[in-house]
């Protein structure tokens, strides 16, 4: 399974390296959604800097709705993905490997988005490990949540609309424990025990067993 | 000798329409067998469900000694299919979709460049990427993962389709070369020529199940090497 | 098809669905008298947790459903069509859970809506089952719908207690506003009980009612398809002969294009 | 009463009132159109027969 997953994520980030999808669109996309919140929000000085996580958070969340849609797009064309079940690759795999490679890309995209937040919103940053961790297992849950519903919604024709419909309630613990690990590091009550970030791990653990489980019935369906 | 493919009476639904309707279908080592049938007939689809990628909603279906109804999972490795998609990536370059197939299905990922080469798949052309290549280019790739693999029986949907004279000759003669080492091959074309590539039984599918079966010249023999040579023989 | 048991059972327990809501909608509105505190506005609580309560029942029985069809060994069609019936009961008892629990919030917290942890998360389950209502209806064949449909539904029931917790901690300020709290209220009067008691009998066997009428519609709409489906089997079977005099014009076209074969 | 608890019941009465109708209305549709099924299912089954 192992082999599998690390084989599909080498190739999914060879895929993307040549493409740019999420260099070229979905990382201005949520630059876009900064903006224009702040469009929105930017009544008084502070206000931008005190939601700042929060709006951080929503726009990552928005960012991996698309990689999530893009990390399976990849397998429609030329009926590719139908050709990883004819080579005999294991579905756990498929499901692990798109999950490494939306992942790290997300990370990559949050990095960015945490310096377009600083630049933009200018809150006071602080608490980085509790920041990073908590940002790494929110990822991975959002990924994880992310690639099955991905698959489900996929044999829809509609599936851009169904995906966020499916996803976004989902993966709403995501945003809240997200934002409010985040608050609470900028805060001084920064420590790794926060609940929140126990939270994260928890929703990252059960999704990842879930989509480990099931990506194979829903592959096959 | 046990047969490769055993199909007893299978029916493959697909979006609530029967594309299978009660298929009966054997096939055993060392035999080429040529399906014809019009469109629609249930071709592509007998391919795919012996490839064990059609759910099979009734009747029993072995391929290679697996029950592909229950674990359709286990075999697939061994079986090679060429469909009218190629799976291959496009962003990806020749070269590196073949690697991509060979280590996805356990093979010997060094084996890419010699099939690559023998369908002239080489210098340049093996750096290019997919998305550049013509219709004729693409099926070469796929045709290359696939003479790489080796895979134990061979599922060729209009494998001649969209390409040159030389290339098709070179697959022939690899494929009738796999043949008489006891491999087995089911040919999908509406072609009437098949060069050297001569079937040693062809069955004609309509309404989704199998509607003739006809030996090319006897009963296919024991011995796989006996079939290959007379097949070879037979060439007008 | 409906067999005559099922059809009087199911007459039975709508019979005593009607009487009892009928019932609950007596006491509650004249019979019982109105509270110390919340005045007339307690009336309410005789069909909001009632109605909350089924909504939970309805996807507990299709997170049960979809497990049994996942399962192979209890594989069936009927836990498939058993669990999208119960989803759509569901939604709609959601949707009153949602619109009593408004009603109520206004006069008691001077608000339509709150950031409750139990509305919050009611509000999350009723979107749901709303995607997984959404995902049935996506173009497949029947074992694929279901598979994929269970799926859904079970992520769905799992994801329940994650949302609910993580609101919980969100909004720790506001808990002193849920509804249960107001409902343990030790001042209840003994009759008040019983006819609380009673509302939840009553709608529980509304549920039932309606999860038995709209499981028979999916189950004829099903049994419409399967007879269909035969019929296609066996007219596709037919096709070669019906064409036959084409066959015959094809294998000659085949015959000119390759003499050297004949 | 205060007019909030007469909108809650009428809500929950009428939703609820509103959705069984549906249901009937749906349920007696089916039985109309598995009907010309049923006989057809009936006719086809001799088929082999003849």
């Amino acid at each position: 399974m192992w082999r599998d997953a690390l084989l599909i994520a080498a190739k999914d980030l060879k895929i993307e390296l040549r493409s740019k999808v999420t260099m070229n669109q979905i990382l201005p996309f949520a630059f876009v959604v900064l903006i224009v919140f702040a469009f929105a929000l930017d009544t008084s000085p502070g206000t931008l800097a005190k939601v700042a996580p929060g709006l951080f958070w929503l726009a990552v969340l928005f960012s991996s709705v698309f990689g999530v849609d893009r990390a399976v797009a990849i397998e429609t064309n030329d009926s590719a993905g139908e050709g990883l079940l004819a080579y005999g690759v294991d579905p756990g795999g498929i499901f692990l490997g798109k999950v490494i490679s939306v992942f790290v890309q997300l990370f990559l995209l949050e990095i960015f988005l945490l310096l377009g937040v600083v630049v933009l919103y200018g809150p006071k940053i602080g608490g980085l490990p509790l920041m990073a961790i908590s940002a790494f297992f929110a990822t991975l849950g959002l990924c994880a949540a992310g690639v099955t519903y991905s698959q489900l919604a996929s044999a829809s024709r509609a599936k851009q609309t169904l995906l966020p419909l499916l996803l976004v309630p989902v993966a709403s613990p995501v945003l809240l424990a997200g934002t409010k690990a985040w608050q609470d590091a900028f805060s001084t009550a920064a420590s790794l025990g926060d609940p929140w970030l126990r939270l994260l791990i928890v929703f990252a653990v059960v999704y990842l067993a879930l989509g480990a489980i099931f990506f194979g019935s829903i592959l096959e369906g | 000798m046990g047969s490769l493919v055993s199909f007893k009476n299978v029916i493959v639904i697909s979006g609530n329409f029967p594309i299978l309707t009660g298929l009966d279908f054997e096939a055993g080592p060392g035999e080429i067998v040529l399906v014809k049938g019009r469109n629609g007939a249930g071709k592509t689809s007998l391919l795919r469900a012996v490839a064990g990628l059609a759910r099979i909603t009734r009747g029993s279906a072995n391929v290679l000694g697996v029950d592909i109804a229950a674990n359709p999972a286990d075999v697939r490795h061994r079986i090679g299919l060429l469909g009218h998609e190629g799976f291959l990536y496009e962003d990806l370059t020749a070269s590196e979709n073949v690697r991509f197939v060979l280590k996805a299905t356990r093979s010997d990922p060094s084996k890419a460049e010699a099939a690559m080469a023998s369908l002239g798949l080489t210098g340049r052309l093996g750096d290019l990427k997919v998305a550049k290549m013509s219709a004729g280019q693409r099926k070469k790739v796929a045709l290359a993962a696939l003479l790489a693999r080796e895979p134990e029986l061979w599922l060729l949907d209009e494998p001649h389709a969209s390409l040159d004279s030389w290339t098709r000759g070179v697959l022939d003669a690899t494929l009738n070369a796999k043949v008489s080492r006891g491999a087995t091959v089911l040919l999908v074309s509406h072609e009437s020529h098949h060069g050297s590539l001569v079937p040693t039984r062809t069955v004609e599918v309509g309404g989704g199940k199998i509607i003739s079966d006809t030996h090319a010249t006897k009963p296919v023999p024991l011995d796989p090497l006996a079939v290959a040579e007379q097949g070879s023989g037979n060439v007008a | 098809m409906e067999s005559k048991g099922y059809r009087w059972s199911r007459r039975a327990v709508g019979f005593v669905a009607l009487l009892l809501v009928a019932a609950t909608v007596v006491l509650g509105l004249w019979i019982t008298p109105p509270d110390v505190v919340q005045g007339q506005l307690v009336r309410l609580i005789y069909v909001h947790p009632p109605v909350a309560w089924v909504a939970y029942l309805a996807y507990g029985v299709t997170s049960i459903c979809s497990v049994l069809y996942l399962w192979k060994r209890t594989r069936n069609l009927k836990w498939d069509l058993l669990a999208a019936s119960s989803a759509e009961v569901g939604v709609i008892f959601t949707g009153l859970t949602l619109i009593t629990g408004s009603i109520w919030g206004r006069p008691a917290w001077g608000v339509w809506w709150t950031w409750d942890a139990r509305l919050t998360t009611t509000a999350l389950l009723f979107v749901l089952y709303l995607g997984y209502l959404a995902l049935r209806r996506v173009p497949a064949d029947n074992h694929q719908r279901a598979v994929r449909s269970a799926i859904a539904g079970l992520i769905a029931f799992i994801d329940v207690p994650i949302v609910h917790q993580s609101v919980v901690w969100w909004r720790t300020l506001h808990q002193s506003a849920t509804v249960l709290n107001a409902t343990l209220s030790p001042k209840i009067h003994g009759e008040m009980a019983m006819t609380l008691l009673l509302g939840f009998i009553a709608f529980t066997f509304v549920y039932v009612w309606m999860l038995m009428h709209r499981y028979q519609i999916a189950d004829m709409e099903q049994s419409v398809l399967d007879v269909e489906l035969e019929q296609l089997i066996e007219e596709r079977q037919r096709e070669p002969e019906t064409y036959s005099d084409q066959t015959v014009l094809t294998q000659d076209v085949d015959q000119i294009d390759q003499p050297s074969k004949v | 009463m205060n007019g909030y608890v007469e909108a809650g019941y009428l809500a929950v009465l009428g939703v609820l009132a509103g959705y069984s109708a549906l249901l009937l209305g749906r349920s007696r549709k089916m039985k109309k159109a598995l009907l010309p099924v049923k006989v057809k299912e009936k006719r086809s089954e001799p088929g082999p027969t003849e």
